[in-house]
């Protein structure tokens, strides 16, 4: 009876939910975000509901299952927009962004008054190697670090520091493609010695960013350069979610997607860029490090490559946005903080084109090279450029790793999902 | 008195803390092995976590006990300070100042950064 | 006598470490709602029906934690959260310990906060939990001089390691106005020891919930109640120690107290709402390179006027 | 406390359970396998010898080893997790060497001890009423031993500028495996204070470790 009135109780709090994003999932996370009800946490133990957001490639489908074990019980799994599992039972497949938070919230409500069951477990109950009764003292080990006591075996390094020197153990492991930290399907396989990047090797090219339909357009005809330039502010504002999320600033980050939501022409960019400069972003965040060199920059394109200082973009050739005054903007450091302080910068710039490009109804005119967000766009679509990071990184501490991450744009362009191709 | 209500509360706040845990876990059964596994977004380690720990600021924890133990001195001269006046305001500058320098040293050598 | 000396201040501090603990939930809730982050549903009874999940939510295991450790951690913190408040006086004769070395005895809470926070990351035998728990080591061995100085502050005027006698020396003027660096910096000590906003850099997002973020269930309950209990602990000795305690007109003693402590939370779960996580390594330089030097000018100053009155 | 004296039974007790506290946990130390363990057993242990203090009337001293035994207990286990293999005893081990003469001389310590507090004359001193046992401890420092009280604020130094001389590997002149030269006095010049001797050995820094 106790138990019974308090799951009743907790049936009333707020969904928790772990989000395992696949390819172009992102939209679910950007409307979840926004939504009164749902809290998107960052481990699946703090997790009542698993949503499995866009088609998860075969690749990734063993990480799939070791995050699914890993919520504790009771717990949900939706599958939004990917196709479940058929070994699976009761499977809940959802379609409809505008019913995902409903069903979400629906999903942990029934979990806590035991009207559904807890979804079953995938992988079967066995330790990462045997152990039980084996060795010295039936732990599993054997000697001082040899065996593999309680199923794994020990840190055993005699690598030297990438700083100074020291030989301590160092932990090697791979990390996501589901981590939240991480750019949506990104894996690496990463050494660490203490809280300090060893070695960095992605196993895993993040999934292709969806580019807004726009720029498909512009490739065809001359489109309308504020909408060309809305959706390049769209795209940047997103990606400022993500990092602001990951330096602890939630509000500020909600902000930054709401002005996303909403983008019009009118739209201003002060009261966010105050409220970063103000909490002391800029100075206090984990963003130094992850400078990139000329030729780095190069390679990568776009607003990256403007903040290390090269003035290269497609738009200063095209002879609407020369029109409207375009100059490209630039930094000069090349580090994280230089890059949001460029994208900064770049969403500014757009919101004015857009202004100036409405009043005028200015459009573009060369449709062989376009700027996109993530770079330029010549005779292919901006490519995967996640290998930089395995140069990048090492000698990072973790907070200023994940934080030059999360400025990088190094995952490919692609169309969007729901347009058919050209 | 004083101190039985301490030890009082320090139980029952020690007590409390284990209730609220061991109370809704009694009957909970042990998760899967793949469940204990340690989250790394679908990633999985080569090893224990627990190993020789590369601390990035060990110079500074060295300087911190040897400071601490000189604040320890600060304590019982706070109380008698005013009773004393100049005499302890000159003699705690002196102890400052000596201190100071090992830190103005020590920053100087960059041992507040990760080494 | 029992009853007085006893069973009152025993009440006294758990009344407060729930109702407190309770209290910071929902206004941080209501910060969070200022800053753009509102979490919908009703702001009184999230907290509760929060519990009450985690209640029902069962706890995780790791492959080998020490098992005691780790379930001993969070209790620990709880334990010592009460400790905090147990030293804070409500009146000039209503505190639970009035110990003639109060002062020093929150300093060995705020550095026995350090060790029950870092085994609670350690003990999991987990990457993510063991960073979490080394890099706060590197922030509470940092705090604790600045804690230790703005301490020794306070405790000049009243020339006595008694939060009580501190309290009385204010009579004249509360120390917030005779030390004005002491609160500000005491402050920040206070976002360290519960790894609020700032300065969480236990259970950060970049490190998927740091320390927690292999717990579930009660004891995950737990820890955020401890967490949210110590802040409590800290607003009470912060008010004792700057904000002149009981002192006040009109209104009696303890309630100028819960006043005090709400007005010092409200400014805490500001900060935390307001200001991005520091990067790990520029908080050791900042609190070693700026705020130490500054609490050294707060002694002096502290002294100085102690001197002149 | 101040009327230890003539204490109740309470106080008794209270030493009784804190003594075995303070010996179970110091005899744990050595048999737990996990070094934090190992160093927060002896915090266990400090701590209730901090509680006996206190007991004694020694309220600053037992509060200050709280204070003292948590920052060193936590340093001392950073420090034996670094360099221990196998730190959290995930494979048993003997954490005791040299067996005999430890015996010998904990058997030799404790009769040593033991024999002292039983046949010992103390003095029947009463505690003055009114002592304030931090009073007296601040006025001290600042009365006779105010000359030893200085000279240790110049050991703390000394240690502090050799903690950092020996453990810091980040110099002001860059880092020390790549030899944290400084700059030369003039533009482009030498090093400054390098000694002929050390120009020649040059390649000593750059010693690679194992």
């Amino acid at each position: 009876m106790a138990v019974n009135w308090l799951r009743k109780f907790a049936s009333r709090s707020a969904a928790t939910v772990f989000p395992v994003l696949g390819r172009q999932g992102e939209a679910a996370l950007h409307r979840l975000a926004l939504t009164p009800g749902i809290e998107l946490v960052d481990s699946p133990r703090h997790a009542s509901v698993l949503l499995v957001a866009g088609e998860i490639p075969a690749d990734r489908f063993e990480p799939l299952r070791r995050v699914h074990d890993q919520l504790p019980h009771p717990f949900a799994v939706l599958w939004f927009r990917s196709e479940p599992w058929p070994h699976l039972e009761d499977v809940t497949r959802i379609d409809a962004l505008d019913a995902l938070p409903e069903a979400l919230i629906a999903a942990h409500r029934e979990l806590l008054l035991g009207r559904r069951d807890s979804a079953s477990r995938i992988l079967p109950d066995e330790p990462p190697n045997p152990w039980e009764g084996l060795g010295d003292f039936g732990q599993g080990g054997e000697g001082m670090m040899g065996g593999v006591p309680y199923g794994r075996p020990m840190a055993m390094n005699m690598m030297d520091d990438v700083r100074d020197g020291l030989t301590l153990d160092s932990l090697s492991f791979r990390l996501g493609p589901f981590y939240p930290g991480l750019p949506p399907g990104m894996a690496a396989e990463i050494t660490l010695q203490g809280d300090l990047v060893q070695m960095w090797s992605t196993q895993l090219a993040p999934y292709p960013r969806a580019l807004d339909p726009v720029f498909f357009a512009a490739r065809e005809r001359p489109v309308p350069i504020a909408e060309l330039e809305l959706a390049r502010a769209h795209h940047h504002l997103r990606r400022l979610f993500s990092a602001l999320r990951l330096a602890g600033l939630e509000g500020a980050s909600l902000s930054a997607l709401r002005l996303a939501r909403e983008l019009s022409p009118g739209s201003r960019l002060d009261g966010l860029r105050r409220r970063l400069v103000r909490s002391g972003f800029f100075r206090l965040s984990s963003l130094a490090g992850g400078a990139l060199e000329a030729e780095q920059a190069r390679q990568l394109g776009g607003p990256a490559a403007r903040a290390a200082g090269l003035d290269d973009d497609l738009r200063s050739q095209d002879d609407g946005y020369r029109r409207l005054g375009f100059a490209p903007v630039t930094q000069s450091a090349g580090d994280t903080r230089a890059r949001w302080q460029q994208l900064l910068a770049e969403i500014e710039q757009s919101l004015q084109l857009a202004r100036r490009a409405e009043r005028d109804k200015a459009c573009t005119e060369r449709m062989d090279s376009i700027e996109t967000p993530r770079g330029p766009w010549l005779e292919q679509l901006p490519q995967d450029g996640s290998s930089l990071l395995d140069e990048l990184m090492p000698g990072l501490e973790w907070g200023d790793a994940l934080a030059t991450v999360a400025s990088l744009d190094v995952a490919a362009a692609e169309r969007s999902l729901g347009e058919a191709p050209a | 008195m004083e101190l039985v209500a301490l030890l009082l509360i320090l139980l029952i706040g020690l007590g409390a803390g284990l209730l609220i845990q061991w109370l809704p876990m009694r009957h909970q059964p042990m998760p899967t092995w793949p469940q204990r596994a340690p989250f790394l977004g679908g990633g999985t380690p080569d090893s224990h976590a627990w190993s020789r720990y590369h601390v990035r600021y060990y110079p500074m924890t060295l300087l911190l006990i040897a400071f601490e133990m000189e604040m320890m001195f600060m304590y019982p001269w706070a109380v008698v300070f005013v009773e004393k006046g100049m005499m302890a305001m000159m003699e705690m500058g002196m102890f400052l100042a000596i201190l100071s320098v090992g830190i103005v040293y020590a920053w100087r050598e960059g041992v507040f950064k990760w080494q | 006598m029992i009853v007085d000396q006893l069973i009152l201040p025993l009440l006294m501090v758990l009344v407060t470490l729930s109702v407190g603990a309770y209290i910071v939930a929902v206004l941080d809730r209501l910060m969070a709602g200022a800053f753009g982050a509102p979490r919908g549903g009703n702001v009184w009874l999230a907290p509760l029906t929060r519990g009450a999940w985690l209640l029902t939510q069962h706890a995780n295991a790791t492959e080998a934690p020490d098992w005691r450790a780790w379930r001993l951690a969070p209790a620990l913190y709880l334990a010592l959260a009460a400790i905090g408040l147990a030293v804070m006086p409500w009146s000039a004769s209503l505190v639970a310990t009035d110990l003639v070395t109060s002062v020093v005895l929150w300093g060995s809470v705020e550095a026995l906060a350090t060790v029950v926070i870092f085994l609670h990351g350690w003990s999991a035998n987990a990457l993510l939990t063991l960073i979490g728990g080394y890099r706060y080591v590197a922030l509470g061995l940092s705090y604790i001089l600045i804690s230790m100085f703005v301490l020794i502050g306070v405790a000049l005027p009243a020339e006595s390691l008694q939060f009580t006698q501190v309290v009385a020396s204010q009579e004249g003027l509360w120390n917030v106005l005779r030390q004005p660096l002491g609160l500000p910096l005491f402050l920040i000590v206070g976002l360290g020891m519960t790894f609020w906003g700032p300065l969480d850099l236990a259970d950060s997002t970049d490190l998927a919930g740091g320390t927690a973020s292999e717990v579930s269930g009660p004891p995950r309950l737990v820890w955020d109640i401890a967490r949210a209990a110590m802040l409590v602990a800290f607003s009470g000795v912060a008010t004792t120690a700057f904000l002149g305690g009981w002192l006040g007109p009109w209104l009696p003693g303890p309630l100028w107290v819960i006043v005090k402590m709400l007005a010092v939370l409200s400014v805490l779960l500001l900060l935390g709402r307001w200001l991005p996580r520091l990067a790990p390594e520029r908080c050791v330089t900042l609190m070693w390179v700026v705020l130490l030097p500054l609490s050294f000018l707060a002694l002096v100053w502290a002294g100085a006027v102690a001197l002149w009155e | 406390m101040t009327e230890s004296m003539n204490h109740g039974i309470g106080v008794d007790i209270a030493f009784v359970l804190l003594a075995a506290l303070a010996v179970i946990s110091g005899w744990r130390v050595f048999r737990t396998d996990s070094m934090v363990r190992a160093s927060f057993f002896l915090l266990v242990s400090f701590i209730a010898v901090g509680a006996i203090m206190i007991l004694l009337a020694a309220e600053y001293l037992g509060v200050a080893m709280f204070f003292m035994m948590a920052v060193e207990m936590t340093v001392m286990a950073l420090f034996m997790v670094m360099f221990m293999m196998n730190p959290a005893g995930l494979n048993p081990m003997n954490m005791v060497h040299q067996e005999r003469i430890a015996i010998g001389a904990g058997i030799a310590g404790f009769v040593v001890l033991g024999a002292m507090a039983l046949f010992a004359a103390f003095p029947e001193r009463p505690l003055p009423t009114g002592l304030d046992p931090v009073r007296s401890l601040g006025l001290e420092m600042l009365g006779d031993s105010m000359l030893i009280f200085e000279s240790a604020g110049i050991v703390l130094l000394a240690t502090m500028i050799g903690v950092v001389v020996l453990s810091s590997h980040r110099g002001r002149y860059g880092a020390a495996a790549e030899g944290s030269m400084p700059p030369g006095l003039a533009p482009g010049g030498d090093p400054a204070g390098k000694s002929e001797e050390d120009e020649e050995a040059g390649g000593g820094h750059e010693h690679h470790h194992h």
